[in-house]
């Protein structure tokens, strides 16, 4: 009989303890070339003081055990390697190969940040083609690579803004921040000084124009907004917006973390952005390696240019790069050194790849997306018509009259062999399930998670205790969350846990 | 195109069964006169070979076969290729943050393991997973301190890696922090003394850095003392992570700032690094990033999943301790490894290999005339020395010998000029150290 | 309920159809830089009798499926990586990364075997270094590293003594081979032109001398012996066995596979062996990789050296290194070019990373076995009761009488998270468990081995059926191995199987 | 030793548990007096670092640095780091050969694949995976020939790679076989009169090559009929595989033995690559090596599994078709990535630009004075040139120029010495061929 689910099964998989249990003294994973200098003895030389005893329950293994140790674990995670990461806003796409291959080049990954600039032109050369293929992509001016992902982004973006409205005598108090924007814009308003105001949305789901008419005032410095929306629509209105803030002097703030819907189709800087990052280990592939690291490269029209954080890259006369520290208006640094270098390669590795054709990859991301709505929307509410662009979100309104939330579905489709969907925000769609299947899932694999849903839906109907309780092939079921936040155990200790105090 | 698996008559497949005539219809919600009519005009598209051939052509561009003494706050030490090959599993690559615990065990049980090895290095009671960098670790650990003493004057060490002072100072800027910096003895170290003078009830905290910027090691129990005195917390940055195979832990410290760059990461230009913070259980609450728990799941299995996240934006939004969202999860990954593989006796040799490297090279330099050490404070890897003639000008003679030479201090402390930073790890060979020596001497020797 | 079964447990594992059924015409996995020189139509150039249509039934995918595919497959794998593997007579050890880094450095892996020996000698040392240290290991005094595995060395050794006989006058007609004996033995007899003559055991498992003394006469060429033997006992009496061959004129040759053993402690040079070969994947550990490549380097004593297969690698007065093919007396070549180069430079690593300690990995393999068989032999049937060395071996007698046999319990270790023992041989043992642990398994493992054995023992008493129809926790279980050997199906043909024939 | 998962406490514990005092005491079985006393004198131990930079130090001995001409059977095509990064996963390259299916369906499935693509490149219907190499696979292809045949004569062109004739040769000598070479004509092909000439009714088999070694396409359905015609088998070896994105398959042979390696296997000195025999279903019984077929477990599942083993070592010994047991499972499945990777129109176009360079390198070397192509039969990307002077002579020039030159014919056949082989693939650039010829022309220019 042919198995009911058919793009997973259940298998054997390694159990695992943690590292520590795995100790024995004398035991070594890595052995060091031999000291060719005199040896010195550190007790000696740094005096009591200074000196430690050997680290407390420090692990002793050796090589194999390291390799098996983290091989069984990383066979415990799902991937976008194994199959489709449909998680909403996070642009789970492929990862090339070959990124990770030249971020390891000997001349790429050896190179410090201080070394002279005559003996770095090649990752001067690396950020400046960087810059400018970025630069085109959005249809802005100027930027920086600095920020490490994309709320440091956000963060560098609202200092510039900051910085312009200080220029120009009042940094002003509020940022405006639709009811449907990701959780880091409002949490980076307040770290950038601003009072966070929330924009409602309007039917549609759009941010509602005369809402904001009301709101700006003068004592607002910019409007926050997500294009396309946390809910995959294209703010239609986003110009008028522009708009309404210029004439009051503010500023329009685009979290480009959706580019995704964009890149090659339509370019920010040509409906009126003033100031937008990007999320490279998002629309630009570099990988999320299980949570970062990422690169938030910040955009801006010329007027915030001479704010932007140093060291700024440069172009001499002698058309060789260096790097400007000496930039009296900038907002000064928001990182050590040039960013994450190595993040950036990867990135640009990857437009290399595509070139003009990452039109192509656009669209074939909102044509998936359009294709999984289609095949959906019959059966899971859709809350906003509005047309999808990356991606499609649905809320459990129709599950839950049987008591099955998103989260449900989300993790039963751990058991259809998916990661689950982004069930988090936003905020204006109860029980959301955000879907962003990407350019590189294909057809095949867009079925099969059709298929997966309906069956799900299916489920939720006429066994809704099935999903509730779900997932049911992994090796570990739902986890005691509360539990764990209740009595919080953040590290392993010895079992004579004074020896790890040392 | 070859990452994109659909061919063009799967396209129109599915633009069919969407009930769109073509690819534009779907792009019909954006106003017409904002689609780009034209292509973009970027380079290529370049085929994989292509791809590599670019950056080895930039590769050549830059340092390769040189040797350098950089340091200051970026570190080259030995990796193993066991580290690369093991975070490049596509299940640790390409897997995202590990919100959905049942199929993320993998990468929470390495988080909860490395929160547990900074902890075992740093002598803290907790460590969260992770911050961007040590720069904003250490600004984030400024941030949590004002949290929890609600006062808003912070005093810095100068010897605090500048980078990280202009980090921290960007923050400050808009938060209404103070900030008030601190001197340096002949020592190299705080100058105590000033900072016992200058700490007071509105002092949230005394920021230093051990090994400090000029590789001196600062007394941190003293220090301690200074800031508890009037209530004050004491924030430890550590850019040479390497120093606590030997070097004691920050244990007074109520909450270290770490860069974690040293633990297996390689120096490309800057990033990815992973930035640390750790601190006492009692202030977890106030501290930033993700956190690792274990858990039982309903059979009693153990288990782990992302924990304390009221703490963070996702929940919080504007209440959150931090906007912080994607981290360094896969350099903290490889650290963990890299740790691992070390083990106990590994760090703690790789730390007295540092040290006896970094004790040679300075004896070596001495005996030139007109170069001496400029620091009395204990060193781990790193210390200044002073030239008779302009750093600036000295580097130039030795890259002429393929060497990188000291990091002329001039150029963060203007009263350092004619004062250079030189490292040496496990790395310098002793070659390397006495080519150095003997380059820099016949340099001297040249008559201006 | 903490699981029964500790070192394992099941988990979701993706599906995966055939790549050809993930075709579709237009994709591309690679892309090929733009050719440099004027395009040439292949039909024309070629010609209508020379060129071809496009390959019938070729696949066409992307990269990124290609990534998936290969990587959701190897999920289906047990590995060394991810545990224990105690295959007897395999010596599946730890097979470590940095090999496989160096032998893809720029400068080894891009070398071409006819480049000019001046430009050359880099891998020329590699082959001269590696063949110093396997001469030391095994005290011979010559050695060939052409050989790409086991069998094929075993063939050259039998060429070498049919070599030196024929240049005595006679080559002879048999091989005497032990009724032990691994199955390529008397395989590669029949190859080398021999006849098989099996020797019989005597009963403590040994090589029967004075069955021995019966056979060997005036038409027999040699003895293979594999000592270690295939059921893990030192051949106690080899020394006498060589004077007895000696003494006819006839030879000894080794089979080495068991050298895991040896290696460090006791040297076949020194108890009469005029021929072995070595099997790196195995005791230098070069990784398997489901199945090879390998290399199965010959060692000789000075007689044969004369005889050994070009080329030949030798030193010049300048101390430069070169390749002879210039021997009269050479059997000839037995593989194209210098034999499985990257293979020798990885076991050249793995020997340079233990240098004298490899005595260290050598008494950890036997420890292991003995461990191991310390703590089974009072569940399963121990047929012989010499010492073991790097392997035990049990029979499934006990078992058997519920209807257990060793391939049933075999299975059955899939579930408790092992690979399978060795069941296929020696014929000398009915029901066969052929266990060897090797150096690489820490102690935590070899328990979790023995509790594993103990509880299928336990099994087998108790509830045999379980056993018999394991594994229970695969993906797929038992397959029907009769109807795929009675209608083969060896490849997969398109729908329209006219396509495939192009 | 950090491969050695074990604590000296360990250690003694487990021989504690044993019953033995001492490791030595486990040894007691081999004969004292053989028994090692001294350590063995071995270089080592070294740290990983040390290892990669032994290797280092060999490679910078080695071609780095220079561009090469040589084919002869080791091709320098294009790779992708694709495949390296998979066969590196631990799943693949540290697992067995898969006889316990049930934990093995990744390796089958993909040796099935694999079979499925040789078939459907040679035109042949069933293909093992694998044998050692091309050049054992000609043997075996041979030894098979003479099983189904039972004749024991071999006629074998000169123009098949001299060393895989050698191997042949090396085993025929002990079967009875008698090998009997056949010569080639202008064009390089096999002298199709002398062969029809002496095929006979104790004719095992007639072995070609095509590409042959000169890089000239065999008529093979011509020599087919010719071996056919005695009832003789046609095996045809391919050193070349690329070949067959664009040439026609030897369907007509009754048995192809291919050398893989050009399917993206480095070079690396001449292995380890990859053979394979590929024939007719009616023949496979006597076919060597191993084979996956496709079953279903008890549940109906499709799944795979080793099969047809009676015809190997471990089931009938002295009986077997071959002694292999060990193959080149891994290259096997590199390759398998690697065409996948390629896919129909990436192996086409592959084909074409090897064609397009070696007929823009033949244009380029033929204009230069006294230099012309000795044979005039189609190639695919190897060609043989005439040069005025010795081969060796002009490439001692050449290597000057940083160039490895021709492959000098002489060294194979006496009687073509000043003939040199040229191999162009999709990865010799057009400037790397102009400079070729310049130096070549620049060579022969100056008088000796
Ligand atoms: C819409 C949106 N904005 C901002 C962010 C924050 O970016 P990062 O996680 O790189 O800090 C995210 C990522 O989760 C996002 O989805
Ligand atoms: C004892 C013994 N001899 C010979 C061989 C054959 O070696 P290979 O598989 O490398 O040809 C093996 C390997 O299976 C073996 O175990």
């Amino acid at each position: 009989m042919p198995d009911k689910i058919r793009k997973a099964a259940r298998h054997v998989n390694q159990s695992e303890g943690l590292i520590f249990e795995k100790s024995a003294p004398g035991k070594r994973g890595m052995e060091l070339p031999p000291l060719d200098v005199p040896a010195v003895d550190a007790r000696a030389a740094l005096g009591a003081d200074f000196a430690r005893d050997a680290v407390g329950g420090f692990p002793e293994v050796s090589e194999i055990e390291v390799i098996r140790h983290f091989t069984r674990l990383s066979t415990w995670n799902y991937a976008i390697d194994l199959g489709m990461y449909p998680l909403g806003s996070c642009t789970m796409k492929y990862n090339p190969r070959v990124n990770e291959f030249v971020a390891r080049l000997d001349g790429i990954a050896t190179e410090h940040p201080y070394q002279p600039t005559e003996l770095s032109q090649g990752c001067l050369k690396i950020l400046q083609t960087l810059a400018k293929c970025l630069l085109e992509i959005t249809g802005m001016d100027a930027i920086t690579l600095e920020p490490a992902a994309g709320a440091q982004g956000e963060l560098t973006g609202l200092l510039l803004i900051r910085a312009v409205l200080e220029s120009r005598g009042n940094p002003r108090k509020k940022v405006l921040i639709p009811d449907s924007a990701h959780g880091t814009n409002p949490a980076t308003a307040v770290i950038a000084g601003y009072e966070v105001q929330n924009i409602r949305s309007d039917a549609q789901g759009q941010v509602d124009m005369a809402h904001l008419r009301e709101y700006v005032a003068e004592d607002v410095a910019a409007l926050m907004v997500t294009n396309p929306s946390t809910i995959g629509i294209f703010e239609q209105r986003i110009a008028e917006a522009a708009e309404i803030l210029h004439a009051k002097g503010a500023l329009l703030y685009m979290d480009g973390a959706n580019m995704n819907a964009l890149a090659g189709v339509a370019r920010p800087g040509d409906f009126g952005v003033d100031v937008m990052h990007l999320n490279l280990h998002k629309t630009f592939s570099t990988p999320h390696g299980g949570g970062g690291p990422g690169a938030g490269p910040v955009m801006v029209k010329k007027i915030l240019e001479p704010f932007l954080p140093i060291p700024v890259l440069v172009e001499k006369g002698d058309g060789t790069l260096a790097l400007d520290n000496n930039r009296p208006q900038s907002i000064g640094r928001v990182r050590a050194f040039c960013g994450n270098f190595g993040v950036l390669v990867r990135a640009l590795a990857y437009t290399l790849a595509y070139g003009p054709g990452i039109r192509q990859a656009t669209e074939d991301a909102v044509l998936n997306a359009n294709y999984i709505r289609k095949h959906l929307e019959d059966v899971f509410d859709l809350p906003y018509k509005m047309p999808s662009m990356h991606e499609v979100v649905f809320s459990d309104a129709r599950q839950k009259k049987n008591g099955v939330t998103t989260m449900d579905i989300a993790k039963r489709l751990i058991d259809y062999g998916f990661h689950p969907y982004t069930t988090a925000f936003p905020l204006i769609v109860s029980g959301a399930m955000m879907i962003e299947p990407t350019e590189s899932e294909s057809r095949e694999e867009c079925d099969l998670f059709i298929e997966a849903m309906r069956a799900i839906a299916e489920e939720a109907a006429t066994n809704p205790e099935l999903v509730k309780t779900a997932p049911h092939s992994t090796r570990v079921g739902r986890l005691d969350e509360v539990a764990a936040a209740r009595k919080p155990v953040l590290r392993w200790k010895p079992a004579s846990s004074g020896e790890a105090a040392d | 195109m070859r990452y994109l698996p659909k061919s063009p008559s799967e396209r129109q497949e599915m633009l069919a069964a969407i009930g769109a005539l073509s690819i534009e219809e779907l792009f019909a919600s954006i106003p017409a006169k904002f689609r780009l009519k034209e292509p973009l005009r970027l380079p290529g598209p370049l085929s994989e070979m292509e791809i590599i051939d670019y950056f080895r052509a930039r590769g050549a561009e830059n340092s390769v076969g040189y040797s350098s003494f950089l340091g200051a706050g970026v570190y080259n030490h030995l990796r193993s290729v066991v580290t690369d090959a093991l975070i490049q599993r596509g299940e640790f690559l390409t897997s995202y943050t590990p919100y959905q615990a049942e199929i993320s065990q993998g990468t929470l049980q390495a988080i909860f393991e490395f929160q547990t090895l900074m902890c075992q290095l740093t002598g803290q009671e907790v460590a969260n997973a992770s911050m961007y960098d040590g720069s904003t670790a250490l600004t984030e650990a400024v941030l949590m301190a004002e949290r929890l003493t609600s006062r808003h004057r912070v005093l810095v060490a100068r010897s605090v890696h500048p980078e990280y002072r202009q980090v921290l100072a960007t923050f400050a800027h808009n938060l209404g922090l103070t900030i008030e910096e601190i001197g340096f003895n002949e020592s190299g170290q705080i100058d105590a003394a000033a900072l016992r003078a200058k700490v007071d009830d509105s002092t949230a905290a005394v920021v230093v850095q051990s090994p400090n910027f000029f590789g001196v090691l600062e007394q941190v129990p003293q220090l301690a003392e200074i800031a508890h005195s009037k209530e004050a917390l004491l924030v430890v940055g550590i850019t040479e992570a390497v120093s606590l195979g030997i070097v004691r832990p920050p244990a007074e410290a109520d909450v270290v700032a770490m860069e974690g760059q040293s633990f297996g990461l390689p120096p490309s230009y800057g990033g990815p690094f992973v930035g640390v913070i750790a601190t006492k259980d009692k202030f977890v609450r106030q501290m930033p990033g993700r956190l690792a728990g274990q858990t039982t799941d309903h059979d009693g299995r153990r288990g782990f999943c992302l924990t304390l996240a009221t703490r963070e934006q996702h929940i919080r939004r504007e209440k959150a301790t931090s906007n912080i969202c994607t981290n360094q999860a896969l350099c903290a990954l490889a650290a963990a490894i890299h740790l691992c593989l070390l083990g106990k006796e590994g760090l703690r040799e790789l730390a007295e290999q540092n040290l006896a490297k970094a004790r040679f090279a300075s004896a070596e330099l001495e005996k030139i005339s007109g170069v001496r050490r400029v620091f009395s404070g204990p060193i781990f890897n790193e210390f200044a020395i002073e030239l008779p003639r302009s750093v600036k000008m000295v580097n130039t003679g030795l890259l002429k010998e393929k060497i990188i030479g000291a990091l002329a201090l001039g150029s963060f402390y203007p009263e350092l000029t004619k004062r250079g930073l030189v490292c040496v790890t496990e790395t310098t060979t002793r070659e390397q150290i006495e080519k150095l020596a003997a380059s820099l001497r016949k340099i001297l020797a040249t008559p201006l």
